[in-house]
């Protein structure tokens, strides 16, 4: 994880970023941060071609690792983790930045201030994209049957809807009385059997 | 396309019943008609009786729902009919209503919003506060996407032959953007100062506001837009494009256009040279019309905008040979002649010295000849606009009677009503159904008209009625003057050879593209239409630059989209939008008019900035947003696409889940309580938007005056369990919220008294009696009795009248300063409409009738359709969320067994 | 309707119209809903609304609450553009 | 707000916000949506719950150079935890010992609940915060 190839690409977002944040001074000074191999700045991060760009810096510069300084990542996260994985990379190897929200729209008033703000934000995703481990999703098996304790009203209104999509279900109940002494009934089937 | 689950509205029950099949591993679709996903629950401040955040609730869901990889959102959509099929899914058709947005592209920065010249109430505040035509919900929108409201093009802008966009400058008027309004119009033609004075102004018949006083003097707002800007800028502020193409246009004739066509491809950055015959450009616009109604610096400074572009006017040259203009160089050639040759009345003595044709007459006046009618009598035939100049021209120089005879009845005058009226004001005479039979002279000079009488018969095959003659009703008039004002028609001889020329002179031309037959050549205008109006030769030289622009380039020409305009939008909609309006008085004509006036100033005076602006805050913002295109340019990502069409969809769906929510009881229906009359009286809903941190104000304040209110007043069941309103029901929620309201009352205002008028507090659910118990420890004063009428005091105090029944039932009164109505749920109407008549059964209410209530909440009458939340019913939060998972887990049982069936 | 409350839609729509006259009052300093709306010559409901549309989209905000229970507002220059 | 006078001008102390992906994160944005102004020197950093935090962390972070360390906690919203707003004060108690162990003022920790509407409130806290650590000084003397 030492010698990650990350590319960054800080977003002007059409002057919303840029009005407040001097962007050429954050791509200057995130540029030579160990492991970056692309730095660059674009007015949409999120346009088509941008994200094209990425693709290609991606593969030809053989990058394993993407930081897209732009909006919140209640907007793009899942953008450009798709860029990401369009690219052939695992979508965890990709940071997002909120340099928008968090710093150019909250300090509108101090230019300065917000630069180096933005700076350290973006340094920030560098290093941790260089130091974390992509995440695998990981796939469990798991028995579609349920146990339903209680044989009650619930229970057993619990036990039809779980046997009607496919789900086997035992239902155990403590009492004497209905559905009898059963203690374990297999009340399910799988579905198209 | 199909689904697994279709899931109507996304509320929390319907964010819920599509999150849960969702991660069964269900395919859904989640339709919802508003902008956003969410729902009422997101609109709250915080949720009873845990007083969680609602917000911080609904978020995270709203979002899950968007990204879930098994969910297919659809907003800003509506279900527009579900048929259910013979093997037991359904057909589900959606019309996906235009965001003019693109939805890709927007990055939710708001500055469509923060520029939008449109503010209309806000549905997610309840109507407290304003926001934009162009708008972002709330702030924790999902998607936070803009999106344009549009209830279609306002009629002013939609009648426009040009395409002027005649709301959106108004509406930029209003808001003092006057620069903004004039490259508005700069966008459809340049001609914006000559259209603000002698346009016959179509919007105006078309304004809403006409059936109410009267429409806006739209014409004259676009001749202050004008003038506000000439007076700033003697030339344009712009050169020609940069970029320059290397095909050559030729526009024959400098009227309206020949000059808008050649505007439009100058600017497309073609070389255009336009070659006029008279000794200036303007066409009609200098030649016809009296410098009283256009001055000729007006037309001047019109035709500056053009030429500042680039292009070339040559004057005195007539062309008549088109194939030579084209070897000379030019690639296209635009005819825009006009129709300048005045008819002939074909009868004895049209040659006398004395008669003279209006055209000529106007034209010599108009290059400044000194001519004087002093002590004459000149009779002028004709009932069109040109007869009514001609004569409004003689009575500035100075004859002694003018006389106007036309062959029908002031009614079927082709001339403008307002002209016709000036000229009567200024002493001319109208001799109506009279026709001049012979022009007699003395010694080569005229003397007198010798005229008959006409009355009017059956109707034409045009439905006009046709004038014939009176027997024995010649009379005679003795007149120095006759100036014949009966047509003009185009000279279109010169063409005859190359293009094919109708019966009535005009050019024959695709009137889709304005190309005629002879592929490089294009005609347009008075040429192609006979004589009209400014605005409508203004429309063909557009259209022509349109296409001629797609014939250099090689494009097909027919089925280009040119001029699409959104569906004109319904009159009586828009009147019926707002409840009561106060009358706005039209400012005056501002006409100067006094019998037999002199010289030639302007004889209307301008519109004040205060008068402009005034006329504008009249417009009724028909269409909702105005098109004045301030969101599209100020859009860094330009998203806006004010072009965009509704889309509609059709879907294969395997189950339905019903989860459209309910409305809230409009408050109105109980007018003893004042709402909408008296200021100081909200709803619950309105109080949870106040005490909302996303709130409309900048607090709990009165909406009277933004006064923090020291005494607040709760009104519980406000149109539930009332029989008065026909809705016996409880709606389960009122208790809780406004308990909840109470305390959190308490807590942001310390200081004020909290008073619940009640009628039994139900505090059914889990530590909901806990937390009623808690407010009542916490102060607030519970008062059992109903109230009777509210009354609003002088200082806009509420006076509220209940029967006090822990004190033996007597009658009280109470003060407050503020008067919460806990308004009760009720069904959601449209629900009805979605399926084939009758076949969703709904209960007596009106609620979706639940047909297994006991054993299976959330089935329907119809096998596969389930209904989720409080569409079936009045429900709090967690009962919904509940209830929409049972329906989710039934739907998912259908959904199964109609897989399996296959 | 009883003509003292006008149409919430026709109120609205005057913000437009009345931006720069509230803004022009509140030249002189920060003022209260009712002290704009004696400036202006509307009545003070119909200034809220014009006042809270103006206070959403940044053109003013709120100031300091007097004695009597009421913030002023105070026009904000505009930082952008 | 502008128009602030900036009274301490040689020091703005750095403050490091943790705050939760699905709470407190959209508060913040919704601060920075709205044009709310707070110090530059505040820097956020989102993670699912707060209760997650090690207080190891925070006295880490108090020792690399930031001046004081702010928790904006979720309340009973919390996706995960309906007590990770306990938990977490349990966090900041622990910080605070480990703190004071190392000569720290314990002030240099804070913990509101935050929650996804709370702008103004976060905004606020922010320059209260900083204003309080300007009075404590930096938080690495000399």
């Amino acid at each position: 994880m030492s010698n990650r190839r990350i590319g960054v690409y800080i977003c002007r977002c059409g002057g919303h970023i840029s009005d407040y944040v001097d962007v050429d001074r954050v791509v200057k000074a995130v540029r030579d941060e160990p492991g970056v191999v692309v730095a660059r700045e674009a007015v949409f991060t999120c346009s088509d071609a941008t994200q094209q760009e990425m693709i290609q810096d991606i593969k030809e510069q053989n990058l394993d690792g993407l930081v897209v300084a732009s909006c919140s990542p209640k907007l793009h996260l899942y953008t450009f983790r798709d860029v990401a994985k369009r690219a052939g990379l695992n979508p965890y190897q990709y940071t997002q930045v909120n340099i928008r929200e968090q710093c150019s729209w909250a300090h509108t008033d101090d230019r300065e201030g917000a630069t180096a703000k933005a700076i350290r934000l973006v340094r920030a995703g560098i290093a941790r994209t260089r130091l974390t481990e992509p995440l695998q999703p990981i796939k469990i098996d798991t028995v579609p049957g349920v146990l339903i304790v209680g044989a009650g009203i619930a229970g057993l209104r619990a036990a039809i809807g779980l046997a009607d999509i496919g789900i086997s279900v035992y239902l155990v109940e403590r009492a004497a009385g209905w559905p009898g002494w059963a203690r374990c009934i297999p009340m399910g089937r799988r579905a198209g059997s | 396309m199909n689904y697994d689950v279709l899931v109507l509205g996304s509320g929390i029950g319907g964010m819920e019943s599509a999150l849960k099949l969702g991660d069964m591993g269900y395919k859904v679709l989640l339709v919802e008609k508003e902008a956003s996903v969410g729902g009422k629950m997101i609109l709250l401040s915080k949720v009873f009786p845990t007083l969680d955040c609602a917000s911080c609730i609904s978020t995270p869901k709203m979002a899950a729902t968007v990204h879930h990889p098994n969910i297919e959102v659809m907003i800003y959509s509506e279900v527009e009919e579900i048929r259910k099929l013979p093997n037991g899914k359904f057909s589900v058709k959606v019309r996906q209503k235009p965001t003019f947005v693109k939805q890709t592209l927007c990055t939710g920065c708001r500055q469509c919003e923060m520029t939008c010249s449109v503010a209309v109430p806000d549905q997610f505040n309840f109507d407290m506060v304003a926001r934009r035509a162009a708008y972002i919900p709330f702030p924790q929108a999902v998607p936070k996407k803009a999106v344009i409201e549009r209830e279609g093009t306002s009629p002013c802008s939609f009648t426009c032959p040009a395409g002027i966009k005649a709301h959106g400058y108004i509406a930029l008027v209003r808001s003092g953007k006057f620069r903004e309004a004039f490259d508005l119009v700069l966008e459809n033609t340049p001609l914006v100062g000559s259209l603000g004075r002698a346009c016959y102004a179509p919007c105006e018949g078309e304004c809403t506001r006409g059936s109410l006083e009267g429409p806006l003097p739209i014409r004259r707002i676009k001749r202050f837009i004008a003038d506000r800007y000439y007076q700033e800028h003697t030339g344009p502020q712009y050169t020609p494009p940069e970029e320059v193409k290397d095909k050559k246009v030729a526009v024959v004739g400098a009227g309206p256009a020949g000059l808008t066509a050649a505007f439009f491809l100058a600017g497309k950055g073609y070389r255009v040279t336009i070659f006029e015959a008279g000794s200036q450009p303007g066409g009609m616009l200098r030649t016809a019309i009296p410098s009283f109604r256009l001055p000729k610096d007006v037309v001047d400074r019109d035709i500056k905008n053009v030429t500042a572009l680039g292009v070339e006017i040559k004057t005195g040259v007539k062309v008549e040979n088109l194939e030579e203009l084209k070897k000379s160089g030019f690639d296209a050639i635009f005819v825009a002649t006009g129709a300048t040759r005045p008819k002939k009345m074909g009868i004895e003595g049209e040659e006398l010295d004395g008669v003279v044709n209006s055209l000529d007459f106007l034209q010599q006046v108009n290059l400044g000849r000194k001519i004087s009618f002093e002590d004459k009598t000149v009779v002028v035939v004709g009932g069109g606009n040109v007869a009514i100049d001609a004569a409004r021209v003689a009575v500035r120089l100075g004859a002694k009677r003018v006389i106007v005879q036309y062959r029908r009845t002031r009614a079927e005058m082709p001339a403008h009503d307002r002209e016709i009226t000036a000229a009567e004001r200024e002493g001319v005479e109208f001799q109506y159904l009279s026709v001049p039979q012979k022009f007699t002279g003395r010694d080569g000079k005229l003397i007198a008209v010798e005229s008959i009488k006409m009355e009017l018969g059956e109707p034409d095959a045009g439905g006009r009625r046709k004038p014939r003659p009176v027997e024995g009703s010649a009379y005679k008039v003795a007149a120095d003057m006759v100036i014949t004002a009966v047509g003009l028609e185009p000279e279109t001889e010169a063409f005859q050879k190359l293009l094919p020329i109708n019966d009535n002179h005009t050019i024959s031309v695709d009137p889709e593209t304005l190309q005629t037959t002879v592929p490089y050549v294009f005609a347009g205008g008075d040429v192609v239409t006979g004589p009209s109006m400014i605005v409508s030769a203004v429309a063909q030289g557009r259209r022509a630059a349109f296409f001629i622009d797609r014939y250099l380039k090689g494009e097909e020409l027919k089925g280009a989209d040119f001029d699409y305009r959104t569906p004109v939008v319904n009159k009586e909609k828009v009147l019926v939008r707002q409840q009561s309006y106060r009358t706005l008085p039209p400012v005056g004509s501002g006409e100067i008019l006094h019998e037999k006036p002199r010289g030639f100033a302007e004889a209307e005076l301008p519109l004040t900035e205060e008068e402009a602006r005034y006329s504008a805050g009249r417009c009724l913002d028909c269409g909702i947003c105005s098109e004045c295109r301030q969101c599209v340019v100020t859009c860094p990502a330009g998203a806006v696409d004010l072009s965009m069409r509704e889309e509609k969809k059709e879907f294969l769906v395997n189950a339905v889940i019903i989860s459209t929510g309910f409305q809230l009881f409009p408050a109105q229906q109980k007018p003893q309580y004042g709402y909408g009359k008296f200021k100081n009286v909200i709803t619950g809903m309105q109080m949870d938007r106040l005490l909302a941190p996303t709130r409309p104000y900048n607090g709990v304040l009165r909406p009277s005056d933004g006064k923090v209110p020291e005494s607040i007043a709760f009104v519980l069941c406000t149109g539930s369990r009332d029989q008065s309103v026909n809705n016996p029901l409880c709606s389960r929620v009122c208790c809780m919220y406004s308990v909840k309201h109470s305390q959190l009352i308490m807590g942001a205002l310390p200081l004020a008294d909290v008073t619940v008028y009640y009628i039994d507090v139900r505090a059914f659910g889990k530590g909901y009696e806990e937390f009623y118990d808690q407010a009542r420890a916490m102060g607030a004063n519970f008062v059992k009795g109903r109230i009777a009428r509210i009354e609003e005091k002088e200082d806009s105090n509420l006076i509220l009248y209940y029967e006090d029944i822990d004190n033996g039932g007597k009658l009280a009164r109470a003060e407050h300063d503020l008067v919460v109505l806990a308004v009760g749920l009720l069904p959601n109407p449209q629900v009805q409409n979605l399926f084939a008549a009758g076949e969703l059964e709904l209960d007596e209410y009106l609620f979706v009738k639940e047909v297994d209530e006991d054993l299976n909440p959330g089935k329907t009458s119809i096998e596969g359709v389930f209904v989720a939340g409080t569409a079936s019913g009045a429900r709090d939060i967690p009962d919904s969320i509940l209830h929409a998972g049972a329906a989710a887990a039934q739907a998912a049982a259908y959904a199964e067994r109609v897989r399996v069936r296959r | 309707m009883n003509g003292r409350v006008r149409d919430v839609r026709e109120v609205v729509r005057e913000e437009m119209l009345m931006r720069d006259k509230i803004l022009d009052v509140l030249k002189d300093g920060p003022k209260t809903v009712p002290e704009i709306a004696q400036a202006v010559g509307y009545p003070c409901h119909e200034v809220m609304f014009w006042v809270m549309g103006m206070r959403k989209y940044g053109h003013l905000c709120e100031d300091e609450l007097t004695d009597e229970g009421y913030y002023r507002y105070r026009a904000v220059i505009k930082e952008d553009s | 707000m502008p128009g602030q006078a900036n009274t301490d001008k040689d020091f703005s102390p750095k403050i490091l916000v943790f705050s939760t992906n699905n709470i407190s994160d959209p508060g913040i944005d919704l601060a920075g949506s709205s044009h709310m102004h707070y110090p530059p020197s505040v820097m956020v950093i989102s993670m699912p719950c707060t209760s997650g935090i090690k207080p190891e962390w925070i006295l880490y972070a108090v020792e690399k150079g930031f001046d004081g360390v702010f928790l904006g906690a979720d309340g009973e919203e919390c996706a995960y935890l309906p007590d990770c707003a306990e938990r977490t004060s349990g966090i900041v108690e622990k910080a605070q010992e480990l703190l004071g162990r190392k000569g720290f003022e314990p002030q240099r920790v804070r913990m509101s609940a935050i929650c996804s509407v709370c702008a103004g409130p976060f905004a606020s806290h922010m320059k209260e915060f900083s204003e309080a650590l300007k009075k404590l000084g930096p938080a690495r003397k000399g």
